[in-house]
This record gives C-alpha cells, structure tokens and sequence, in this order.
C-alpha cells in the first residue's frame, strides 16, 4: 500500500505519490481490490488507533495481500442509522462473547477477518457504549451468507454471531470508543481513498470510444452527455489532487468527504447512463449474448453504480452532513 | 376532447387486472426464476382463455375488433405486474399485424389458429435487433428487403440472446432459406411496418408507465414499514420528495399515452409524434421511478430480496424496445419543428393521413 | 367567466368549453387577466361556501371586472405555514375589527376587494379560530404598500391594517371555518384554473420560433431542450383535458392540483432557460437596450418563472402533499 | 502537481477580501442603486490604490509580472462581493492585452498611464456582443478586419445597452472613423485576442465561482433565521438538500478553475478546453446556487428587499459573457473528442503550444 509506512509493509509516499500510482494501476486495467476495505479503510483506522501490537500482527498481513478483511458494522434495522447497533459484545473474563446479526458486509464471502461495531455496555443506547472488535471470519459461532445482487454477482453477505468468544485484544482502542472510531473511518471511506479518479477517467475513455464508434447512430444530445461525463471525471481528478495539496500540507478532511461521495456516485450514474443511450436497443443485452457486439460490462457497470448513492453512507445522509458541517444548518 | 375510458373498456381492464393480480405477483416470478424458467404456462393459458388475443383484429377476420384505445389499460397493467408472458407483443402487435395481412391464405389460417388461442405469430421488426418470444411462436412476420414475409417457426432457427430481465425470451434469426409467404411488398408493407412499430411502441409506454406506478407504490409500502433514526424513512422529506418527483412524471405521462392511444389509428405526422413523445415520456418516467424505489430501498434496493429489480430491468429493457429514445426524440422533432403549433393543434391530425 | 352560472354573470359552460376559451384567449395574444384571482379563485369559493346574499352581491361584479379581488392570507411569520396566520378579528357588535400585517397580497395594488384570513378566536392556535373575511382595501384603517420584486415590477403588496371595522356579513362561512375553506380555494388555485394549458403552448410555439431564428448559431443540445419544452407543455394540456373530463364526470380534484403545480412551475422555468441559452451573450440585455434585438420578454418571464415554485404553496409543501395524501407516506 | 497558493497570493486575495467587505456590500449596492448610479468612484478609487490594474503586465514594461494563478482568487472574490466597478475586466484582461502590445509608443503611452491609475483601458472582444465600462475608458482595444486597433475613447461614440444587472455598463460603439493606431494583425492579433478571451472567461468564471458561493451563504444565513411550522426553515432536509446539492457544485467548481488559472499560460488545447469547462462549470454552480438561493427565500427570494436578486442578474450577465454555453461546450468537446484521453492526460499540455 502506497502511503502506508515502510515499517508495516507500505511505501511510506504520500497521497500525490499515491495519486500516480493510481493512474498506473487503472491505466494498466487492473481490476476492483478485494483487499481494498482493509488497505483503505481499516488500515488508516488500525493505523490511527491501534496498538503497536495489533498495527505489527494485522498492517503487514493486510498489505501483503496475506488476509483479507472484511466490514461488518450495518445491521438489519441498523442502516444509514448506525447508532441503532444492536450486535452486543458480552465482556466475559481476558474475552468477549460477540452475538448478533451484520448485514451489506462487503466481501465477507471472501475476507478472513471483519471489523465490527458491537455494543459492550448493555444498558447503553444510541451512539454510546459501542466498540469496534474485530474477528476471524472461521471462528466457531460465525456463519456467512451471500446476499444475492441486482446484477446477479455476489459481494455483500450478511454474518450471524452465534456466542463467538474473541480474546479482549482484538478491540481496537478503548471500549465504549466505537462510535468516534467508526465515524472516522467512515471519513476515509466517504473521501479520499475510496473512488480514485483514474478508475472513472479510465471509465470516460471508454465511453468515448464507444460514443465513436456509434457516433452516426447517436442523436447529438448524446455526445453532450458524454462531454459532459468527460468534463465531471476530471473534476474529480482535479478535486482530489486538490485536497490532497491541502492534506500534504497539514490539512484534514472533513465535510469535504460527503461532498465527494456525492459528487462520484452521481458522476459514475451519468457516465453509464450516457453509455447505455450510445447502445441504445442492445443496452438489455447481457455480455454473453451472441448478438451484444461491444455492450461490455455497461449495463453491470450501470447496476453496480445505482449501489453507489446508497452505500458507504446514503447521500441524503451526506447532504445533511454537507448542510450541516459546512452550512451551519440547524440538525432536523 | 373527452378522454375518458368507456365502461366497457375499464372492465376489461379491470378483468385483466384481477387476474394479474391473483396470478403475476412478485412471489409468482420469484418461483419461476427458482425452477429456472420464464413463463408459467398456465397463467397463459388463463389469459388466452380470455380470448384477448384476437383484441385488435378486424371483426371480418374473426377477432373482437377492438382498437388501442380499448387495450392500453391491458397494457399498463401487464407492466404493472411485470408479466413474463407475451400479451401485449402478440394482441397488441403482431397478431394485428398478421390481421392486416391476412387475405393470403397462409396468413388466414394461422389467423384463424391465433384467434382459436391455439398458436402465436411473433414479429420480427426491422426497429428491434432482437425478436421476442420466438421460442413460443408459429409464424414468424419478418421484413425482408422492403416486403413482408410470413415464415414457418419450424423452418427457422433461433438464437437465444439472454436479456438483463430474465423474463425475457429474446433470439436472433439465423440466416435461413426458410419457407415463406410473400404477405406484402412496397408501400403496402412499409405503412404495415409503421402501423406495427406505432403500436409496438405504444404499448411498450403503456407497460412503463405501469411498471413506473409499480415501482413508486412499492417504494412508498417499504419506506412506510423501514425504521431509521426513530422514524419510518417515508416521514423524512428526503424519501418523500423523491418518490413525489416520480409520481408527478407518471402522471403527466398517463394523459399522453392514452391520447396516443386514441390517436393511434390516425397513422400520420400528429400521431406518430405523438406515441413517440408517450414512449420518451414513459420510459422517463420508469426510469425515475425505479431508481427512486432502489434509492428508497437502501442497500435492499440493491439486493435479489426485494422485487424491486425485476421492475427496474423490465424498465430498461422496454425503453429501448420498439425504438430507443434516439430514435423517438427524431420522431417528435418532426412534428414539433416541421408542422404548426399552438393550442388549437393539442389534438390536430393531418388533413390527409400518411 | 365562462364556467359560472349565467345569474352570476357567466356562461354555464364547462371545463372543455373552458379550456376551449382560454385556448383562444391565448393564441389572440391576450394578457395576464388583472380579475383572476377574483374569477379563478375566489369566485368558485365564494359559490361553494357564500351566502346568496354574498354570492349576488359580489359575483357578478366580479366576472365584469368591476370589482377586482386580491388575495391577503399570508403574512411575514405565515408563508407556507399559513396555519401561523395573527392577523385578527376582533368581534364588535354585528362587526369585525381587522388588525394585522399581510404580505405577499397579489394585485393588492390595483384592486378594490381582498379577502383575507383572520383569526377570530383569540385563544386559538394554528387551524383552529381562523375565518375568512372580505374587507374593501379602501376601507379606513388600511393602507397598501407595493413589494418592488426581482424583475422590477409590482405585482405584490403589503396590506397593514388598523382597527379596520367591518360588517360581520363579509365573513364567508361560518366562524372558525376559514381554514378548511381555504384549503379549497387553495386547491382552485394550484389545480386547474390558475395556468391554462393555453398560455404555454403560446410560449412553447414563440420558443420555436425563436430557435428557427437562431438555428445555425445553436448547439445541438438547445433542440432537444426546446423539443423537450414543447413536449412538456402539450403534455400539460393533455393532462388538464383529462383531469377535466373526469370532473365533467363528476369527479373532483385533490393532490392532483399539488402535482399540476410542480409540473407547471418546473416547466415554465425550463422553457425559459431554453428561451435564455438560444440568445446566449444577449439573454442579459434588456428588452429596450438597442441591441435587444428579439431577446423579447424572456428574460422577465425567466424571472417571473422563478416564482413559480414558491406562491401558491411552495413546490417543497406540494411534494409533501402528494406523498401523503397519493402515496400515503407518515406525515413528518 | 501541487495545486496550493503561495502565501503571497493567499495574501494578496486577503488584502482584496478585505477592502470588499469593508465596502462592498449589499447595502452599499443598494445606496448606489438608490442614487441613480452603478459605480462608487471612491471605492475605485481605493482598489486603483492597491496598484492591481497592473498585475498582469510583465515587469518589463512597468507591471507585477503575476500570472493568472495570483489573480483568479481576487476574481472569485470581486464575484464574491458582486463588484461593480471592473477591476477583473480591466486588470485581468484589457490591461495584459495592451502590455502585449506595447510595442506601439502609442500604446506605451497609454500603458504607462494604466500603470500609473490614471487611466483604463477596455477591450471590445469580438465574442461579446458589447463592450462594457467604455464610459470609463480612456483608450478602446478593438479587432476590425483580422487587426487589433487600439482606438481614443473621444474619437468614438458608445450607445449605452442596459443589462438586467444593474451594474453593468455596457455599450456598443457607432460605428466611426475614430482616430486609431493598428497595434497588430495577422497571427499576432489572432492569438492575442485568443488569450485575451482565455483570461476574460478564466476571470468569469471565478467571479461566477464567487457569486455561487455568496448565494448559498445568504441562504444558508436566511434559513437558519426564518422559521416556518415552528423550526428554521433549514432544518428541514428540502431545504438542507437543496443547498447542499449547489455547494456540491461549488466544490467541484473550484479546484477546475484554479487548474484552468495554472494552466492559461500554456495556451494550447487543453488549457483552453480547461478554461472552457471551468466556465461552464462555474456557470452551472452560480445558477444552481442562485437559484437556489430565490427557493430556501421563498416570497422573500422575489423581493428587491432581499439581495439575492443582485447576485442571480450578475450570474445571468457572467453566464454568457466572454463566451455563452454553446461556445465554450464547442471547445471543450474539441479537446474531449479530438486529444488523447485517461488519467495520464489530467495535466496534459500539448508538446508544442498552438
């Protein structure tokens, strides 16, 4: 991982390096990262809060490629409202017995570890009394499920906890720390790291030469849209080197991680949406259809970007944030 | 202009509607796709026993002599219930079609077959790259080289091309010497073509609407029940001016396609525009409406659990079938910057129709 | 007015004759009516809940532009929470006394009538103890006062009222129901009569027009907004034909009116931007400016348009009907 | 690519900022609009005194020698403050397009007059349809037949044109056969009028970047105060959305105009297609914002009481100038759809400039 330290398995360069790396790791065609809610989400948070024991068992692993990790902080009644968790992790000796039922756990399927939110203090409510534990994904007590998609692929599963006991160390910071810890974390995955730009520049390439070679076919409005899905993923390329200026130089992150959110997962709707008007007619056609020609992975891009207003944080739920932090909007 | 519905024509929808409603719910979709399949044969044997499929042809030739008008309201409520089967493709479109063409022997007695509810014709349209429910057909209506032809199923074969619905049954003919029948040719072929395409893409708006409506009502059912932060999610004005956004589109679409249903038969510059502007103005809608539903289902939008999918696909794949919105939009374009405006042409036709 | 009984100085014709009159209305190029708040708004009001007295008295004078009505419910603190409305009436003998501040009060300027919401319970609160009452606006006690608006000219004023005496017979409806019937003149209001179908087809045929002036000089993407904007406005007048075929039936109008309002407003605004960016650079000159050209009224009707989704009840509070009362969301 | 100012340039914009807020704001518009007038010649008076006019011109010839990244920021906050008197036109663009030129002793001349505050110079550009503040101006900076003229302003006349903003002095010039020296043609006179259409859009949009941000502020302001149903007004998520949505806008504006800043001295086709989609961008944000800004006022929004209305007419007017939509979506796409594309091209610049 590029910006993390040598000393646990990264580059130790910083977020314009990081940048660049990007560029070639898209360019080259690379695919999504199954490693990627670890490398950059839980590392930072694991980085930011961890002991020095639990950053030299977990960061090199993770950098390596070596476990994969999972996040399993939503429940069922516990979506855009996080403070309602109701997973509890029952102190029990130098141990913890976690019990409860995560759902939307991005590739928990795959993973062999998750960081979760459970609650340690029964009695508590809403936002405190939470603490963030982790644990292996083959312990005794955890079952994984797949949770089928909207474009037929698997990603997202939900975990029962039946009883899973888990040694005291595993928490990551204090307990009753959870909330603080989450929302930071959900900082970095909101923001910077989560959406590099050269995956949607490298996405807007390709919809311009799909846009040629159907550009006798397309009504003019067409290639506005198109122009248009150009024009937004270089914004964002440029918005992102813009605050990692600003992070280079001392700066933070703040509300500007819902603007993001926001501004991409919109972005990346249009730019399919404007792929799928070039197809036209053939956009229903799966990939493995004889007659699909050159519909590619669109229309499972296209499903695939309808997710992006939802997860990570819900943009109705961003754009309170943004009115809120950045506005001086009253809370509702 | 009085644009309501005759008693009559609400009953048989009405009719159509409880049927769908007791044998095309969601958790009827759910159990084909589980046994792998797409139609349910008995369903269709129900709806062609309400000898619908002949709604549209002449009298003369045996059918019920209906118009569009009298099956729109069929249409939409088969895209209310997302329904698998071939309803409105083939009452709405090829067996008129056929019934246009039918003073060939060979096409008077697949007619007569068709009316009888013992077999299906298909249409294969130069506007569509692919051809729907072939599997299921008799006869296949195909334009080859400016002339229409009638072909045997037998004599053809299929290429199964998956849709992202998967309700879907769409093929591409291979290249054949198959047996055909001459049915028409030159202008007699083009305006049947054109009459099969204004029809075809009415009734295709007529099913988004209806899957828009559908999508919008089970949004609403979801964000009444789902609690976040206290509160049901449809209290928040969030959920509720998305899923009113949606709902003002589908109702300034439904005026639109039925009055392209009342004007359908016109077949000139004002009508075709106008089924075209119902078409872009449904497909709008669906779309709208079903990425409210996802958005409104949270991460359930996106999962196979809730049926909010199915709609969703559906609705992509209607927009872009009998003419994408490209395709529409040139349409429109024709009549509003190449014929007079104003009020006083809200429902003008052509002097002489063409 | 062409659907008022003839003993009131109508026609008695209905709402397809109607819609047929304004269509001819519009196309002779016929201004923006100085009476309709009276004709359109209150007249059907005062039919459904007047006295016969009431209704001979002011009917007729009102549909041969005697009289002209103005409209005086909101209020600085009442907006769109009209249910916030102070102004009182004070019962005194066989009178009222009128105290108060209304704003926002169209055509106050010009006309000879109001009629205007009061509360006559002092101890009540929000819906309760409102009535509506007509007052003469040259009456002693008042005094109007023009709102100079955004595109310069004055069509709102303010009304301030001191102790204004008046009889207790132009209260309409009985005490403490003014609430319930303004809702319905409400309903007359965003519904089908305030914007006749008419009036935008006008537009959208001028809007033609000037795109065919401008033709060559125009992207590609202002024909489809203009395409899109006559689209929008004979989709306007099919759904009013429709929505008065049902009422012809017996039908009546309820958040439909809410949804007729957000799909006027909105378009009218589009119209107009598709209007402003055919005369690109030119769109900021005023119409006398002498290099005007046909820039036309655009530019005041784009201001105008903007009012759109805030007067008759904003756009925000119409959406918040239509998921209530048609699609059955929990009030908030 | 490090896209942070320099502490002299942050500082620079500071010292504008703050001479603007201490006497530009709305109610001092509003005093001047009272008075009959459009511009407070003292305030003029005092931003001529921070010696700005000359940022642009290079040293050689008297000027700062700054470039477009040190002043993009006193533009966005001449927007900011909807500034009537033309700092941005006249040192932005007029003024470096004379020091261009100034090889003309005629222009010298009137150079080191501008350098010195005593004079302004404007540039009627043939993108603009007018030419604004040519009643301040003491020399006219004019392409006629392929050449750049700079003509007296007494030898000319000027038809005032009024704009909806108030104060905005535009005028078109008679044509005359005004006293006029040529300061060049062909290709030197083509590409000094490119860049001076460069800088004038450049500036544009950071005004309109400006005028975005104030308008969500003011409704930010208004909607924390107004209460409506007992709570503010934006408390309420329509409210908080909607706002939201514009500084969404607003964010994403600026990082492309302070890249289209770094970028205009390059004067090739990226830099310029840059420049163009700042403009557009910064467009969009400005009317998102302001209107925006008229819905969170409600009535109030349509009000001459509320100021909001002075910054929707100066998006309007800085919408179209030096260059409408149209112009500057034509060449972006020049660049979108004829330069190689990909995330190795966010800083391209063309090897040779041209």
């Amino acid at each position: 991982m590029v910006t993390w330290p040598e000393r646990y398995g990264g580059r130790g360069l910083d977020l314009i390096r990081w940048l660049i790396f990007e560029e070639e790791y898209w360019r080259a065609g690379a695919p999504l990262r199954v490693n990627q809610n670890g490398v950059f989400l839980f590392g930072p948070t694991l980085m930011e809060y961890g002991s020095d024991e639990q950053k030299a068992r977990f960061l090199p692993r993770m950098a390596a490629g070596d476990d994969i990790w999972a996040q399993a902080w939503s429940e069922p009644q516990a979506g855009s409202d996080l403070a309602a968790v109701r997973a509890t992790a029952r102190r029990d000796g130098d141990g913890y017995i976690l019990s409860g039922h995560k759902i939307w756990s991005s590739r928990a399927v795959f993973a062999d570890w998750a960081f979760g939110l459970f609650r340690t203090d029964p009695a508590s409510e809403r936002h405190k009394g939470l603490s963030l534990i982790v644990f292996p994904l083959d312990a005794p007590g955890v079952r994984v499920q797949a949770i089928p998609q909207i474009d037929g692929e698997t990603g997202f599963a939900e975990i029962f906890l039946d009883g899973v006991r888990v040694p005291a160390d595993l928490r990551i910071g204090g307990e009753g720390d959870g909330w603080s810890i989450c929302m930071a974390t959900a900082g970095f995955e909101r923001g910077l790291m989560l959406r590099s730009p050269a995956r949607f520049q490298m996405a807007a390439k390709r919809l311009v030469e799909l846009f040629r070679a159907h550009e006798a076919s397309c009504p003019p409005e067409t290639k506005a849209a198109v122009l248009q899905a150009v024009m937004d993923t270089d914004a964002y390329a440029l918005s992102i080197y813009w605050t990692a200026s600003r992070m280079r130089a001392g700066g933070g992150i703040g509300a500007e991680a819902s603007v993001n959110k926001i501004f991409w997962s919109e972005m990346d709707i249009a730019l399919h949406r404007a792929a799928l008007s070039i197809l036209g007619a053939r956009a229903e056609l799966l990939r493995e259809a004889p007659a699909a020609g050159d519909v590619g992975r669109w229309l499972d891009g296209y499903f695939f970007s309808l997710a992006g207003p939802i997860y990570a944080g819900s943009n109705e739920i961003q754009k309170n944030i943004i009115a809120e932090r950045m506005l001086g909007l009253p809370r509702g | 202009m009085d644009f309501r519905f005759t008693d009559e024509q609400t009953m048989t929808a009405e009719a159509v509607r409880a049927l769908l409603a007791d044998r095309c719910q969601p958790q009827d979709l759910r159990r084909l796709m589980q046994a792998g399949e797409s139609r349910d044969d008995s369903r269709w044997a129900a709806i062609v026993e309400m000898g619908l499929l002949g709604a549209l042809a002449p009298e003369s030739v045996g059918g019920l002599g209906l118009s569009e008008p009298d099956f729109v309201q069929i249409a939409e409520a088969c895209g209310y219930a997302a329904l698998p089967e071939p309803l409105v493709e083939a009452a709405g479109v090829a067996t008129p079609l056929l019934a246009s063409l039918a003073e060939r022997p060979e096409a008077a007695a697949l007619l007569e077959k068709v009316l009888a509810g013992e077999a299906v014709v298909v249409a294969a349209h130069p506007i569509n790259p692919v051809i729907a429910d072939a599997d299921l057909a008799a006869g296949v209506l195909s334009a080859r080289g400016g002339e229409l032809h009638l072909f045997t199923a037998e004599s053809l074969s299929f290429v199964r091309q998956p849709s992202v619905d998967p309700f879907r049954r769409l093929f591409t003919m291979e290249e054949t010497t198959g047996e055909s029948v001459k049915l028409a040719e030159g202008a007699v072929a083009a305006r049947a073509l054109l009459d099969a395409l204004d029809r075809g893409a009415l009734f295709a708006a007529a099913q988004l609407l209806g899957v828009a409506q559908r999508a919008v009502a089970m949004a609403a059912d979801y964000a009444r029940e789902r609690k976040q932060f206290g509160k049901p999610i449809g209290s928040y004005q969030a959920i509720k001016h998305l899923l009113a956004a949606a709902q003002v589109k589908i109702e300034f679409t439904r005026p639109v396609v039925y009055a392209a249903a009342a004007e359908c038969a016109n077949g000139d510059a004002f009508s075709r525009a106008r089924i075209s502007h119902a078409k872009l103005a449904a497909a709008d809608a669906a779309d709208a409406a079903c990425r409210a539903a996802v958005q409104a289902h949270g991460a359930m939008g996106y999962s196979w659990e809730v049926d909010v999918h199915l709609f969703l696909k559906r609705a992509l794949a209607l927009s872009g079938w009998w003419g994408d919105a490209a395709f529409h939009r040139a349409r429109a374009a024709t009549r509003v910057f190449g014929r007079p405006l104003g009020p006083e042409t809200t429902f003008a036709a052509d002097a002489k129709n063409g």
